[in-house]
C-alpha cells in the first residue's frame, strides 16, 4: 500500500476536518458538550412580523419553500420546517391567523403536523383550520401565482419564507411589497439571496438558515455539527491569517505546505 | 391615493411594455455602440490562439433551453474559431439537452467539409452528474465507448492517443449551472491539473469569479456579452453581437425603474 | 436488514470513492482502488439513468388521475402525458436509429419546440425583473442601499451605453467583480465546503439518514 | 419582411407568444403551452436516459458478455420499489449506493478544490488595499458565520464588516442576474422578430 504523491496534506486535513466532525458530533449527542450557538437576528425579526401582523389584524403568511426532501436542497426544506414550528407557536400566542403555502406533495403532510402540534403545545388546537395548510401546485410558476393571489385577496401583513427558492423569489418578493407586508426571508439559494435583500425587511443568508433551524429545534447531531463547523472555520482563519503574514514577510512556506 | 403613491403602483404590464420596446427597437434598428472587450474574454481567446492545427479541444456543453440564450453563441463562436485554426473539436454533455446542441453547431461545419470522426466528434450525454464527470475525466475512451450517433469511438482518428482529460489541448466548459465548472474544477482540473476554461451563464459569474482568481480556470466568457466581445475578436459578429444594444437600452430602463421606484419611495416616506 | 443494509453500502461504496484519490494497492499501474472506484463510477452512471425516470412516474400519476376523473383542466393534463409519450418514444428510437427521418423528427421537434417554449419561460424572468425593479427593490435600510448602488454600477458597467457615459464605469464594474465579490464568495465557498464535508461525512457513517427517508 | 414559410417556425413562435402572455394575464393557451413544455422536457429526458440505458448496460451485456453490469440495472430497477408499499424499502438500497459514492467524491473534491485551494489563493502578501480588502474580507465573512460565540466588541464590529462586503457580493450577482434575464429575452425576441418574422437584417 502506497500513498499517491501530492496528497499527504489533503489527506491529513480530510482526516482531521473528520475527526473534529466526529467527536463534536458525539459530545453533543451524549449531553457532555452543547455547543451554545448564538440566536440568530433574523429570529427576532420574524418575532415583529407577526407581532406587526397582529396589531393590523391581517394574517402571517409562511412558505418552507420549494425544494423537496428528498432533493439536494433537503436540508434547506428541512430549516424552512424548523422556523415554521417557531412560526406556529408565535401566531398561536399573539392569535393571529396563519396560512402556509405548500408546493412539494411531500411536504405538504409535515407541515401539516407541525403546525397542528404547534397548536396543541400552546393549547390552541381550535386555531388549526384545514386551510391552514394549503398545497396550491406542484408546478413553479403556478404555485408563485397561488400565493400571489393569497397575498392580495387575504391582505398577509407579514410574509416569512424559509427554504430553497429559484427564480419566483422575485414574484413574492415583489407581490409582498406591493400589498405592503413585512417580509422575513431566509435561504443558501445564492442566486436568490440579493433579491430577498433588496425587497425584505431581514433576510437570513447561507448558513444562518441551518444554524436558525438547530438553535429552534434543538437537535443534538445539528448542533453538534455546527460546532465542529465553528472550530474547523477558527482554525481555518487562523491559517489564513498566518499565511498572509508569512506572504507579507516574504515567506512562501505555508502555501507550499499546502501543496504537499 | 396621492400621485406619489400611484406612480409607485403602476400597472406592472405597463412595464413589461416599456421594457419589450426597449429590446425590440434596437435589435431591428440598431445603434452601433462601440463594445469594449473584457481581459477575461481575451484569455479565452489567447487561449485558442496558442493552440496548433491537429490539436483536439474538448467541448462540454453543460445547458439547457432555460439557459441557451446566454451560453450557446459563445460556443458557436469558439467553435468558429476552433475550425479557422484547424484545431479539431470533440463535444461531451453531462446535461440531457447538451448533445442536441452540438449537432446544431457540428451541421455547419459538416457542410463545409470537416470529417465526423476525424476532425469533428460529439461523443453526447452522460448521466451521472458529478460522478460522470470525474468518470470521463479520469477515463475517456471507458466512458464513451459509443457516440451521440451510435458509432463506437475505438479507431476513430480523432479519439486516437486520448487517454484521459489531460490528452486534450484544453477543456473549455460551457455551462449554465450545475453539474458544471464546480464540478469540473473539484473533479478534474484538481487532481489532474488540465488546461480548463470556461464559458458561463451571467447569473453563474460572480460564483465562478474565485476560480479564475486562484487560476483553476485559465478564462472566462460571461454571458451573452462574452459571447459578443469573441464575434469581435474573431471578426465574425453574429447574433450576440447583434443583442449588444437591445443590452445597453435594457439596462438603461431597469436602472431607471430602480431609480423611480425609489424616489417615489423615499419622497412618499417623507410626505408621510 | 432494512435498516443496516443501505448505511452498509452507503459506507463501503463513499469510502472506497474517498480512498480512490489517496492510496494505492498493488503493483500493476492502475491500483486495485482505482479499478473498483472506476467500475463504481461506470455503474452510477447507468443508475443515475433510470432515477431520472422517477419524476416522471410522478407526474404522470398526478395527470392520468386528472384525466380518468376528468377533473378541471384535464385537457391540459392530457396535453402534458401525450407529449410525454410522445418524446420519449420518438427520442428512444431516434437515438438508437441515427441519421434516419425519425432522427430529424426528434431534432426538429427539441429545436422548435422544447428548446424555444423552455427559453420562452425562463425569458419571462426579463418581465420580472423589471417589474421587481421597479416596485420592490427598495432603499429601505442601509444595507439594501450598498447592494442597489453595487448592482447599479456592475449594470452600468456591463451594458455598453454605460462606457459611452462615463468610460470609468466597466473598470469599476470590473474591480467590484474582482476584489469584494471574490472576496465574498470565497469566504462563502470556503464555508459551504466546510458545511458540505460536515454534510457528507455525516451522511457516510450513517449519522444522517434523512435521504433514506424517515418512515420504515 | 420576409416572414418564414416553416411551419415549425410558425408553432415555436406561436407557443412563445403563448408562454409571454402569462405576464400579461393567466390564460388557458399558456396553460396549455406550459403543459406541453413540461411534458416534452419529461419525455425528451426518459429518451435521452433509455439511450444510456441500453449503450452503456444492455448492450455491453449483451454484446460483450460484460454479466457484472446487472447490478446496476438490478439497482435502478429497485429505485421504483418505492411505487409499491410492501417492498418501497427496497428503493433505499439504490439511493444509498448513490448517495454514498457522490458523499465520498464530494469530501475530496471540495477539500481539494474549494476549501485547500481557495485558502492557499487567499494566502496573499498585505502589501495593496485590494489584497487587504480580500484577505479581511474573506476572514470577516467567516467570522460571521461562526455561530457558536456571541457577537460582541472587535468581533461584532469585524463580522459587520463582513456583511457589507456580502452586501456588495450579492449587489454584484444582481447587476448579473439582470443582464442574464435581458439575454434570455433578446434570444426569444431574436426567433421571433428575426427566424419568424424576417424583420432582423
Amino acid at each position: 500500500m502506497t500513498f499517491l504523491t501530492g496528497t499527504y496534506f489533503l489527506f491529513a486535513t480530510t482526516l482531521v476536518m473528520a475527526i473534529i466532525t466526529v467527536v463534536a458530533v458525539n459530545l453533543s449527542k451524549s449531553g457532555a458538550w452543547t455547543p451554545n450557538i448564538r440566536r440568530i437576528a433574523g429570529l427576532d425579526s420574524i418575532e415583529e412580523a407577526v407581532g406587526r401582523a397582529t396589531e393590523m389584524g391581517n394574517p402571517v403568511h409562511f412558505t418552507p419553500g420549494l425544494g423537496d426532501v428528498t432533493a439536494e436542497v433537503a436540508p434547506q426544506t428541512f430549516a424552512g420546517l424548523e422556523v415554521l414550528g417557531f412560526v406556529t407557536e408565535l401566531t398561536a400566542k399573539y392569535n393571529t391567523e396563519l396560512i402556509v403555502t405548500i408546493r412539494i406533495p411531500n411536504v405538504f403532510p409535515i407541515a401539516q403536523e407541525i403546525v397542528r402540534q404547534g397548536y396543541i403545545a400552546a393549547g390552541k388546537p381550535d386555531m388549526f383550520k384545514e386551510d391552514t395548510v394549503r398545497f396550491l401546485s406542484s408546478e413553479q410558476f403556478a404555485y408563485a401565482a397561488g400565493v400571489m393571489g393569497i397575498f392580495h385577496r387575504q391582505k398577509v401583513a407579514a410574509n416569512i419564507m424559509m427554504g430553497a427558492f429559484w427564480a419566483e423569489s422575485l414574484l413574492f418578493a415583489e407581490a409582498g411589497a406591493q400589498v405592503g407586508a413585512i417580509q422575513v426571508a431566509g435561504t443558501a439559494a445564492m442566486a436568490q439571496i440579493p433579491f430577498f435583500v433588496a425587497a425584505c425587511d431581514y433576510t437570513l443568508i447561507g448558513e444562518e438558515l441551518y444554524a436558525g433551524g438547530a438553535y429552534l429545534s434543538q437537535d443534538k447531531v445539528k448542533l453538534g455539527s455546527i460546532g465542529g463547523q465553528d472550530i474547523i472555520k477558527g482554525i481555518t482563519m487562523a491559517l489564513i491569517l498566518a499565511g498572509s503574514l508569512m506572504a507579507t514577510a516574504g515567506s512562501q512556506m505555508l502555501v507550499d505546505l499546502l501543496k504537499k | 391615493m396621492s400621485f406619489l403613491s400611484k406612480l409607485q403602483n403602476i400597472d406592472r404590464r405597463v412595464i413589461y411594455v416599456i421594457v419589450l420596446l426597449a429590446l425590440a427597437i434596437p435589435l431591428i434598428n440598431p445603434l452601433g455602440i462601440p463594445l469594449s472587450i473584457s481581459p477575461l474574454t481575451e484569455d479565452v481567446y489567447n487561449l485558442v490562439e496558442s493552440l496548433q492545427p491537429g490539436d483536439v479541444v474538448l467541448m462540454s456543453l453543460d445547458y439547457s433551453p432555460g439557459g441557451s440564450p446566454d451560453v450557446h453563441p459563445q460556443a458557436v463562436a469558439v467553435a468558429e474559431h476552433l475550425y479557422k485554426k484547424g484545431v479539431k473539436m470533440a463535444m461531451v454533455s453531462f446535461w440531457d439537452a447538451g448533445p442536441m446542441y452540438g449537432e446544431q453547431i457540428l451541421k455547419k461545419y459538416e457542410e463545409q467539409g470537416l470529417v465526423y470522426g476525424t476532425d469533428v466528434v460529439n461523443l453526447g450525454f452522460v448521466s451521472g452528474g458529478e460522478t460522470a464527470i470525474r468518470q470521463f475525466g479520469f477515463d475517456v475512451p471507458g466512458t464513451v465507448k459509443v457516440d451521440f450517433r451510435g458509432k463506437n469511438t475505438a479507431g476513430m482518428p480523432i479519439m486516437e492517443g486520448i487517454k484521459d482529460a489531460r490528452d486534450f489541448a484544453l477543456v473549455i466548459d460551457f455551462v449554465s449551472g450545475n453539474p458544471g465548472i464546480n464540478e469540473w474544477v473539484r473533479q478534474v482540473q484538481g487532481p489532474l491539473g488540465i488546461k480548463l476554461a470556461a464559458g458561463a451563464v451571467t447569473v453563474n459569474v460572480p460564483q465562478t469569479m474565485p476560480f479564475v482568481q486562484s487560476g483553476q480556470v485559465l478564462g472566462l466568457l460571461q454571458g451573452l456579452r462574452g459571447a459578443a466581445e469573441y464575434e469581435i475578436l474573431i471578426g465574425v459578429p453574429g447574433t450576440a453581437a447583434a443583442g449588444m444594444d437591445a443590452q445597453s437600452l435594457g439596462h438603461m430602463a431597469i436602472i431607471a425603474f430602480i431609480l423611480v421606484g425609489n424616489i417615489a419611495f423615499l419622497l412618499d416616506k417623507k410626505v408621510k | 436488514m432494512r435498516r443496516e443494509v443501505p448505511i452498509v453500502i452507503t459506507f463501503v461504496v463513499g469510502i472506497i470513492m474517498l480512498l480512490t484519490n489517496f492510496i494505492k494497492i498493488g503493483a500493476g499501474e492502475v491500483g486495485l482502488i482505482q479499478q473498483w472506484s472506476s467500475e463504481l463510477s461506470n455503474w452510477v452512471i447507468i443508475v443515475a439513468a433510470f432515477a431520472v425516470g422517477l419524476a416522471s412516474v410522478n407526474l404522470m400519476k398526478i395527470h392520468s388521475n386528472n384525466i380518468t376523473r376528468q377533473r378541471p383542466g384535464w385537457v391540459n393534463s392530457l396535453i402534458l402525458v401525450g407529449s410525454l409519450i410522445a418524446f420519449a418514444i420518438i427520442g428512444t428510437i431516434a437515438r438508437l436509429n441515427p441519421g434516419t427521418a425519425t432522427a430529424e423528427l426528434n431534432q426538429n421537434l427539441f429545436d422548435y419546440v422544447m428548446s424555444p417554449l423552455g427559453a420562452a419561460m425562463f425569458a419571462i424572468l426579463c418581465f420580472y425583473i423589471a417589474s421587481a425593479s421597479y416596485r420592490a427593490f427598495r432603499m429601505r435600510s442601509a444595507e439594501a442601499t450598498v447592494l442597489l448602488i453595487a448592482a447599479v454600477l456592475v449594470m452600468l458597467g456591463r451594458a455598453p451605453i454605460g462606457e459611452l457615459m462615463w468610460n470609468q464605469f466597466p473598470g469599476i464594474a470590473k474591480w467590484l467583480l474582482d476584489i469584494p465579490n471574490t472576496a465574498g464568495q470565497r469566504a462563502i465557498m470556503i464555508g459551504a465546503a466546510i458545511g458540505g464535508f460536515a454534510t457528507s461525512l455525516r451522511i457516510l457513517l450513517g449519522i444522517e439518514r434523512g435521504h433514506l427517508g424517515g418512515a420504515e | 419582411m420576409n416572414i418564414s414559410s416553416n411551419p415549425w417556425v410558425w408553432f415555436s413562435a406561436f407557443g412563445m407568444i403563448a408562454i409571454f402572455s402569462f405576464a400579461f394575464k393567466e390564460n388557458p393557451i399558456y396553460r396549455a403551452f406550459e403543459h406541453l413544455y413540461v411534458g416534452s422536457a419529461a419525455g425528451y429526458a426518459i429518451g435521452v436516459n433509455i439511450d444510456n440505458i441500453v449503450k452503456r448496460a444492455i448492450r455491453p451485456i449483451l454484446q460483450e458478455g460484460e454479466f457484472v453490469l446487472i447490478i446496476p440495472i438490478i439497482l435502478g430497477v429497485l429505485l421504483y420499489a418505492r411505487f409499491f408499499k410492501s417492498i418501497a424499502w427496497l428503493s433505499r438500497w439504490s439511493m444509498a449506493f448513490l448517495v454514498g459514492i457522490g458523499s465520498g467524491l464530494s469530501i475530496y473534491g471540495v477539500v481539494n478544490s474549494q476549501f485547500l485551494a481557495q485558502i492557499r489563493a487567499t494566502m496573499i502578501p498585505l502589501n495593496s488595499v485590494n489584497n487587504v480588502v480580500m484577505v479581511f474580507g474573506v476572514l470577516s465573512i467567516l467570522l460571521y458565520f461562526f455561530f457558536s460565540m456571541e457577537q460582541k466588541g472587535a468581533i461584532k464590529h469585524s463580522a459587520s464588516f463582513g456583511r457589507w462586503i456580502m452586501m456588495v457580493t450579492f449587489g454584484v450577482s444582481f447587476g448579473n442576474v439582470v443582464m442574464g434575464r435581458i439575454s434570455l429575452m433578446l434570444g426569444a425576441l431574436q426567433d421571433i422578430l428575426g427566424g419568424w418574422l424576417g424583420l432582423l437584417g
